[in-house]
């Protein structure tokens, strides 16, 4: 079960998802991102990992695939506190190299700002 | 010659492909091991190493068909589990390939599948051809920390 | 003339006779049950009724043989779970007795395994004859509460 | 998984036990309780089930075993504080109506006293 939360803060979007991110929960979590990045037309992408329990490369491949879109309009994408397993496996895939990572959402924003 | 393993315990699932079947398959083979002194830590790693291969069986093998079956059988020894995740699918057609970091048939993927798979576990074996399915052979110790060294610590 | 039933999703599992399959067993039905919209109140009165038919299966059916096979399938509808608890050990004699509250072949026992699946499920099916084994198909609704009046409540 | 705590106050063994208590416990609850039991030579039994999360029949069994031999030698067994899926379990099957229950420890015991 994935539940997502968004706010918009500047011209940044945090996205809050809580619970499993996997193929079961991959759709809702794509068209849910675009939706909100449609609406809000925001420029970057704060992921806050805080409350996501469990990724698996079908989840980090729909993390990734908005990465693409943000940065080729010159956005950035931002990770805060995952847990330990979900950082794991952000490090082993690499993503970590790619997003950087931040302990809370204020210190990712002043970072942005 | 071999001879047959003794297993303290056995367990098969067989489900249909549908994609929230993933999460129930990784939540009941993990309940099954933790029968054994795993950590939490290790049963979130069995967690993600079932999650990829059911994942594969349902997207790769059967692409997305909903109506097809996946087959688990789990066993347990003194000291590891054996999981063993089986589709009727399309089959791999070159496996060294499909191993490869990065490698996937499908554009919209990481091909990060199997590199899990062997990071978090501590055998990996595949048998598979062309429209014959696939079987993917996964064992796990106790208290073998990460299988293979984290290329980023 | 019955319809063979729609079923939205579809799994089966089957698992040694050993005592702590029995909470593998409550979980993993549980995690499948969980695919709907169970509360978390319902989803322990799922467990119960599992553990209860797993425990007999293995204390009854099976007299405590640690090397038997238990079978469970289980469905789900739009608005409910079917479960269905196999074993071929020696069935029941007589199964309206074996359904009385109190009613137990075995003295250390409380014979409420039958009332707990009786109150916590919507319905209750059992198929059995001496030496055929037992099937016992329970059935529970999304939404109903509890099935039967609490006698305390 | 099932783990066991006791303490003795008074004449009073306390059971803590926290997890689940099944088919695949019975036997560990049922010898850890007399064993407990005959090195603190208790006369009450109080079973504090705040952090039992599952029972059934056959747990029922056995805790209802040891209410046996307790109240066959003048002794008295109290429940306290079970959570709402164990104590739906406790009411259908009447055990509340031979159990005192209370609300914590040191009310049982004041009780006892
Ligand atoms: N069960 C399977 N059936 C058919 N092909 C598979 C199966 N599992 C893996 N493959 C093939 O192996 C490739 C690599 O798999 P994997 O490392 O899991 O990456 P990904 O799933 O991201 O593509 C897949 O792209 C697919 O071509
Ligand atoms: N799977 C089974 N195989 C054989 N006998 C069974 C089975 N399930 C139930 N029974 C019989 O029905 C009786 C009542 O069952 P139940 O209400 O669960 O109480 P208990 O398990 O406490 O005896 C049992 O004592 C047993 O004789």
């Amino acid at each position: 079960m994935l539940v997502m939360d968004f706010e918009l803060k500047q011209e940044t979007l945090i996205v809050r998802p809580s619970g499993e991110l996997d193929l079961g929960a991959a759709d809702y979590f794509r068209s849910a991102v675009e939706e909100a990045l449609r609406i809000h037309n925001a420029r970057n992408l704060l992921y806050n990992l805080n409350k996501l329990s469990f990724v698996d490369s079908t989840g980090l491949g729909v993390i990734l695939g908005r990465y693409r879109k943000i940065t080729k309009n010159g956005g950035k994408v931002y990770i805060v506190s995952p847990q330990p397993q979900v950082r794991k496996i952000l490090e082993i895939s690499g993503l970590l190299r790619i997003m950087e990572e931040f302990p809370s959402e204020n210190e990712a924003l002043a970072k942005i700002g | 010659m071999r001879r047959k393993k003794r297993y303290s315990n056995e367990m098969k699932l067989e489900f249909l492909s549908v994609p929230s079947n993933v999460a129930f398959a990784r939540v009941a083979v993990a309940a099954f091991a933790s029968q054994l002194d795993f950590t939490l830590a290790e049963l979130e790693e069995i967690k993600v190493a079932v999650s990829e291969a059911v994942s594969n069986s349902i997207v790769h093998g059967y692409g997305n068909a909903t109506n097809r079956f996946v087959k688990i059988h789990a066993a347990l020894t003194a000291d590891s589990v054996e999981i063993r995740v089986e589709d009727g699918g399309k089959g791999i057609e070159n496996v060294d390939a499909a191993l490869q970091p990065a490698f996937s048939t499908d554009a919209d993927r990481l091909g990060l599948g199997f590199v899990f798979m062997q990071s978090f576990m501590d055998s990996l074996d595949v048998k598979t051809a062309p429209d014959q399915g696939t079987v993917v052979t996964m064992v796990k110790k106790l208290g073998a920390g990460m299988a293979r060294t984290n290329p980023e610590q």
